[in-house]
């Protein structure tokens, strides 16, 4: 059991454009198991929105169901949160945001509540380009129920109970690039230096973005052969770090900018990607999809942003939503009335 | 042989080919006797395919007013060789046979007992059209000109409603009533006009069919009129038959109706949603985010959403569901009606779950009960199904006209606005039993900076919202969840209780679309002397009036369409009553709607009584 | 205050923490006590969490041979700071704290009517161990130690067990005999020892305890190994607690019996699915094509699989599914039991559906009926869905050895070989009732070149498997799927009725793990003069002896895990009796079993008599 | 309402290896619409399981729900079928397959079907790499249910009610390329030519072989703007014909050596391929998919055997069962009998 704090970065005094601390954005105490991914990606979580001032009650959190589903009790307690059921979070999501287009929308699912269970809403709210973050917690197993293979565990690695797990893994952000998701990035948990900003582009983008979290289980995922525990991935971890910029500082780089690709975000921050092996287009999918091929390859995972398309129509412009969120309307507003129901009455004469 | 007489009171099924055309013209049929003020009834009998099998189309004409099936068939309009053998073997003796004699009548089809009526529909197509698909669309409207002349229609509202089905497309307005003129001319010139059936305008049709402008529209379209009116402004739904026209009137009216002039925008959503599960889904989160949201599907979805809706009973969130039900189990017949999906909706989920459900008998319910359903679904924060069927979704009804109260306010629930939190003293409890009455308060996400905000959940939690397993917190919460739906009986559409002429223990209990076909046996047996009181059921969980209605009597004859006697069953389960023996099953489920005659024959045979009326010999009894 | 005494009958409860290895060390002590011979239940009391969170394990001792739960606790190991508020209340007056003496005992936990055995276990590990894994490993080795000194555990036993837990891994062995010698040491010279409470083997034990040659299992390990002794091939599934463990137990029996040594290839195949939609579905397609295949879950994936099942009762292809019930509704609280889905489970699909049912009690029925169940659900051709739950699943129970004839022979019910459509002159119709009991033949995939196939669908069809909307048809079908339910009472498990001592109108009723509770508050009960028959229900649909045993009863107390009262609703509906008011709920569901001091109680209340025994106080009263 | 026959071409008379004429492999009357692309498809099944020389009995057909799925009965009436629920068909066939592997396993899905609600079990099927024939009959909607949009129709184009469909289309070839199907082709229902080979390359396939085989809707989907139509499909195709040649026939293309790749299947007969446009690895996954990016890109549709896979492990290898099927194995060879009960009752005392 830990707290997502490391009081250390952040001291409690220091307060952000909208007059918080760290601490307004964390959560209750996490029983996850001591040293478990998620809870890292908790505390990034927590660091992004602090980080974007973002006032807490205008994220709503949604989850499926496992370790990963549990995590948004134990970040931003000032926000309302759907812990909804196995593998179906998207949808409620979908609901949510048609609902409220204003809010900011944070979903947290796990390898399983994903790519099994959950791989047809998966697939089909990146279709939809639906403005949220979706974070998958991605351990390759299924923690909550004592660490059975996932659909993302590696081919031939070796699971607690002794299995060798002969499946050809599903990789997320491949699946994400090719159905529509609009950003697509992949990290660690444990890397927070490229994790925060990731996120707090994520959040910023307008439309599905997609973060891959590998997250080791360190209770059933953390041993040889799988590329999801710390080990292994601190060897195949080809990191492509990233740093956001969040408009209101307007802070330029002091990166060499030989190496700096600038992105530009829908809110008008701007994203830049500092890449370590290799330059490509990563607002084309195809070439996104030859560089992770090329690096898997190699047996390397690339991380970082790998996949953005600027000015894409998020659901609420491909159905011409209003402006004003559907909930706020009123019965005046939404009810037509006696007479409007005459007119009708008399067209069915 | 004697041929049928009678006056604004028979049957006329018409035989067809899928996709050829047919339904508009029979419809034009039907709406135009409508017109006319005399009491009609259509029914789409079509099968689970887009183009080449037989659809039936069934027409009731009722002097009385009678708008459920009655059971046989007075005339027989067979343009579909697939089906004519079967056709002609089901009329009824003395009834007429409208066929295409393009080609000589096969003489295995030949009775003695009915009367034939040949018309060259298709050569006379043949000489009228060069173009193939008119030579097609063209002989529907034929039959139906010559119709008009042998059952009497009026001749100038036929014209006025292909004016009106072709506004905009004049130029296919001529040729239409020209088709139309040549039938009605076929049937001047070769038979005696009118038949023996045939309608008259300007006779006494019954008071409660007079009381009222009505209207004819079918149960969909209501009730997606009712969810306009209710303000959802969220559709979630993935097609299945009968439900699909549910989603399809509600954006046809939202497009009318919710699109800002100045901008082109949207007051509404609707998606397409991958499957049912997913359509619950979005209802549910679009709801929790305080709009109104709904679905519509039908048995299969219903089987597919329950995961959800158990989410929806336990998590607290409101949810309005129409389920347009089919025949079953699993796929079965999905374009018949049955109202089979009782206990499966009622008890939808595992564990302990039970569900709100209505049961609309008319489209004027249909629109009524949608708007109630939406409020009562925030009331009391729990999903609503409402409870329709084929026959009543997308066959038209003859309906009083739908009614809006511009006074009736929204009921929104017990909702904690960012005011109401900002006033607040105590902590927030979202699962709070503040009133006693079972029903917490709830927020909408953000609602307020720092007061509100809870964590959703369909695992056990307490009072305020954190997980628990605490086996005493878990029961108090079910507990309260009970208390709810103790409380929902207090809030849900009354049944209808109607005594009968004279005192008596025996009663016809109903729902929904047996509702007609039950007060026509009523009347019926009424004037053989024989007395039921009948109690129309339109919700559930059942008032203490069911129970009393139960107790009271010493049969109660239910009636449903389906093979296992759901609605007794719930009743069996769900009220305190001793009424096993008592509660006795009339059943239907070949998918088509029960007749009258089959009622009121199963209860004549319980009662001991003769049949008094000719039955129709192809009727089953009852097991 | 006088402590506790009590030879071989007392319950004794294990508060820690999650995931720190206690489950091995307190399932050694409970193992210990059986192997002296001692009737003993252990039951795991833990949360939906893998590591940090409180989770208990309560051992009752009974020297009555009763397995339920009893109520109360007589003793508390309490290791877990986080819980131990909690776990000092709980204790009846007169009961033993053992704790962790550590740190001084904080004194808002002291009570002056228990007896408190402060054992420094960490200190002691502290002292003894440098790594820290092993440092928290022992200190429950140390407990169980020091447990066999003050209950008088025979130590040689312990040393065996410890033995045979780690064969393999020798060196394991010295440190936890060391420990455990730790801690009998430590007892033996700080405290008076054996406690009041403790055990003495040889004792005389009840006959149905004496009988068999017990043995202690667990219901999902049975239930697999019923699935291996039927000769099930394929199993695909989903995890979900409580029933992975079903699954895991046929892999590794599979893995043991089913590898060709040969070839090391398997005469099996284990997939997990996707999720349980899926599941379902390679279940039915499996066994479609003749394999027996099943699969296990609990509540949500039943909900998720209630298409499939209507489609597998409509289709009529066979298939079974272990539910380990879990308390619900939606996620509810996965890791403690209930008896919830019956329902869900009896009318699971929209349309006019129903499955049969199998209720074990015990890990022996588990074993049997799983084996059962295989050969009816060939027979029926339809699922077969067995209603375990996690109290029977997941705990290891006393139970008589399994046991199997070996002259038994499988029934693979109506299938017609190539060889036997060979033979056939008719021709060959899967859905014709061939036989009057409404059950059908059916051929497997590729039986015969050119005789015998035929077209599955969950749409309907008639007797040769052609699609039809032909409402006649239809009901023919959906009738003899109605006579093939009638049939399956004739062959389902029956019910085990037991008459009282004396002639009684008063019955109790009850299936699965309300069993032996009951059994025992019958016992109880009989002592004070109150006489009940029993009827154990074992299966739905119902017999006529069930019908006929409420018929003969005044008063019926149905028993059940659930809010509801779901089996004395499925009673009412499922059989013609009167017996509404005769069936009188008696319901627990907080998640815990039902214990035999609650259901005492209950009936005593309704008997109008005092309670004799003393109740815990914080046994709630039934509403 | 059409038979799936053109007699012309295969006169009754002739019988293939196993003494089969086509009508053997004829099912029966279609009632579909006249000029429904999946009655050519159900045309071309027979075509390739008489010229496979098939014994109808040993195909097992299965599918979901949709006017697609009803096309296994009108083909191959002398083989078991079982038409499922809907898009679920991928689960039953699996398990199907696991019962016996000897059969062979054609499954018949639509595009609703397959991509909307089956998204999720048509994923797992091809991770799996189940040894199977699945073709999508694909129209660009839901035929069945008059018409709606479905997850494949193309971005921008108009359906019968006028709307215009504003969501990317899910292209299933590039599905199950990334998760794991081992033969990936696309055809055209109209092009029998390419058709017939490609679907006997598919059955003779050791493992997922999917067939995406665009199939207009003549009632709903055949109008300007959609690429599932006849005449823009007729416009678009980029037509890659293959050309199959039976082991047992052993005869040798008589095609331009040039412009043929020739591909080894599993069973030893040899699938020649000729490409029109390009040259590429169609045993490299990442080429194929740029391939086929590259003619979307060009407003061209791919066609022909587009990725395959040989040697792969199919779910049977994985998961190394028996070679005889497990529905043959009788109580003698599964049921351990008392004795080893014994043992295990003596393991829990
Ligand atoms: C319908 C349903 N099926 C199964 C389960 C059991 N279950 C709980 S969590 C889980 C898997 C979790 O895996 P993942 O999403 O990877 O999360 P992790 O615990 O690894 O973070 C499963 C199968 C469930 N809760 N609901
Ligand atoms: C669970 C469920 N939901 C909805 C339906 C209704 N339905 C039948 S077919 C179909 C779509 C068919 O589309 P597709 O698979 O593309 O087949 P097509 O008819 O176009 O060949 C739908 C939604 C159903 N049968 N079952
Ligand atoms: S089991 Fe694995 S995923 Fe779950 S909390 Fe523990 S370490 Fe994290
Ligand atoms: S509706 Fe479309 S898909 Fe269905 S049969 Fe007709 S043409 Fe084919
Ligand atoms: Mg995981
Ligand atoms: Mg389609």
């Amino acid at each position: 059991m830990t707290y997502a704090k490391p009081a250390f970065r952040h001291p409690e005094a220091k307060t952000n454009d909208v007059g918080c601390t760290r601490r307004d954005y964390e959560g209750g105490l996490s029983t996850l198991c001591a040293g478990c991914g998620h809870d890292s990606i908790s505390a990034a979580i927590i660091d992004a929105c602090f980080d974007l001032s973002i006032e807490p009650h205008r994220v709503a959190k949604l989850s499926g169901i496992g370790c990963s589903s549990k995590t948004p009790a134990y970040f931003l307690s000032g926000s309302h949160s759907f812990n909804s059921v196995h593998g179906r979070m998207p949808s409620v999501a979908t609901g949510a945001n048609l609902a409220n287009r204003d809010l900011i929308y944070i979903g947290v699912s796990g390898d399983g509540d994903t790519a099994s269970i959950g791989m047809g809403q998966f697939a089909h709210v990146m279709r939809r380009n639906l403005n949220m973050t979706y974070i998958v917690e991605n351990n390759g197993c299924y923690g909550l129920t004592k660490g059975q293979d996932s659909a993302t565990m590696d081919t031939e690695s070796v699971s607690k109970k002794g299995d060798i797990n002969p499946y050809t893994p599903i990789d997320l952000v491949r699946v994400g690039i090719e159905v529509g998701a609009t950003f697509v990035g992949r990290s660690f948990s444990g890397d927070k230096a490229q994790l925060v900003p990731l996120i707090k582009a994520a959040i910023s983008h307008r439309g599905f973005a997609l973060l891959d979290v590998i997250s080791p289980c360190v209770t059933f995922n953390n041993h040889q052969g799988s590329t999801k525990s710390y080990a292994s991935f601190r060897e195949h971890n080809d990191a492509m770090p990233v740093d956001f910029i969040p408009r209101r500082e307007a802070i330029t780089t002091s990166y060499d900018a030989g190496i700096v690709h600038e992105v530009c975000m829908h809110d008008g921050s701007v994203l830049r990607l500092q890449k370590v092996n290799e330059e490509y287009d990563i607002e084309d999918p195809q070439s996104a999809l030859d560089a992770i091929a090329h690096h898997a390859k190699e047996d390397r995972i690339l991380t970082g942003l790998l996949y953005i398309k600027r000015d894409s129509e998020e659901l609420h412009d491909v159905l011409q939503t209003a402006s004003k969120p559907l909930n706020t309307l009123n019965q005046r507003e939404l009810c037509p009335g006696s007479r409007f129901l005459d007119s009708i009455n008399a067209g069915l004469r | 042989m004697e041929s049928k007489h009678s006056i604004n009171d028979f049957v006329i099924k018409f035989a067809n080919v899928n996709g050829t055309g047919s339904a508009s013209a029979n419809g034009m049929f039907a709406k135009a006797i409508f017109r006319m003020g005399i009491p009609v009834s259509p029914r789409n009998i079509f099968p689970s395919n887009i183009q080449g099998l037989p659809t039936w189309y069934e027409v009731r004409v009722s002097r009385d007013g009678y708008l459920g099936r009655r059971g046989g068939i007075d005339m027989m309009v067979s343009v579909n060789p697939q089906s004519f053998a079967k056709d002609v073997s089901e009329l009824d003796p003395g009834g007429y046979m409208l066929y295409d004699s393009t080609k000589p009548l096969d003489l295995r089809h030949v009775r003695r007992d009915i009367s034939y009526l040949g018309i060259p529909l298709t050569e006379m197509c043949l000489r009228e059209y060069s173009d193939a698909r008119q030579r097609q669309l063209f002989k529907n409207v034929i039959y139906v000109g010559a119709l008009s002349a042998l059952l009497n229609i009026d001749f100038a509202i036929l014209k006025d409603l292909v004016g009106e089905q072709f506004k905009g497309k004049e130029k296919l307005i001529t040729p239409n009533i020209h088709a139309l003129e040549m039938g009605h001319q076929y049937a001047s010139t070769h038979f005696d006009c009118p038949l023996g059936i045939h309608l008259k305008a300007g006779e006494q049709t019954p008071k409660h069919i007079q009381e009222f402008d009505q209207i004819l529209m079918d149960g969909n379209t209501a009730a997606a009129l009712g969810a306009v009116y209710a303000g959802a402004t969220v559709a979630a739904w993935y097609p299945i038959t009968p439900s699909t026209s549910v989603v399809d009137a509600f954006e046809k009216y939202c497009r009318r109706l919710r699109i800002d002039p100045g901008t082109g925008k949207k007051n509404y959503a609707i998606v397409q949603a991958e499957d049912e599960l997913s359509a619950m889904g979005m209802v549910i989160g679009a709801n929790w985010n305080g709009a109104r949201a709904f679905t519509a599907t039908s048995g299969p979805g219903v089987s597919l959403m329950s995961e959800f809706l158990g989410l929806a009973y336990f998590a607290e969130v409101p949810a309005v569901l129409v389920d347009v039900q089919r025949a079953g189990p699993s796929t079965g017949m999905p374009t018949r009606t049955q109202q089979s999906d009782i206990l499966a909706a009622a008890y939808a989920s595992h564990g302990d779950t039970k569900h709100v459900l209505f049961f609309p008998a008319t489209p004027a319910e249909c629109f009524s009960m949608t708007v109630e359903a939406f409020d009562l679904a925030e009331r009391l924060q729990t999903p609503i199904i409402i409870m329709s069927d084929l026959d009543l979704g997308m066959n038209e009804w003859m309906s009083p006209p739908l009614e809006f109260d511009d006074n009736y306010q929204y009921d929104r629930g017990k909702v904690l606005s960012g005011a109401d939190l900002e006033a607040m003293t105590e902590r927030f409890g979202r699962y709070l039993d503040v009133d006693g009455d079972g029903i917490p308060y709830r927020t909408y996400p953000g609602a307020h900076p720092n007061k509100g905000a809870y964590f959703t959940r369909g695992s056990s939690r307490d009072e305020y919202a954190a997980y628990t397993e605490d086996g005493d917190v878990y029961v108090r919460n079910m507990d309260r969840l009970l208390k709810k739906f103790e409380t929902a009986k207090a809030l849900v559409p009354e049944a209808k209780i109607k005594p009968a002429a004279e005192p008596t223990k025996d009663a016809l209990l109903f729902f929904g679309t047996t509702a007609s076909p039950a007060y026509e046996a009523l009347e019926t047996l009424e004037k053989e002397g024989i007395h039921l009181d009948t109690l129309r059921l339109r919700s559930f969980p059942f008032t203490q009036e069911v129970e009393d209605f139960i107790e009271e009597h010493h049969r109660i004859f239910v009636i449903e369409q389906n093979r296992d006697g759901q609605m007794r069953r719930l009743l069996l389960n769900e009220t305190n009553v001793e009424a096993n023996a008592k509660l006795i099953s009339v059943v239907e489920y070949d998918g088509l709607p029960v007749t009258a005659r089959k009622i009121a024959s199963v209860i004549r045979g319980y009662m001991g009584v003769n049949n008094v009326t000719p039955l129709v010999p192809r009727e089953k009894e009852l097991a």
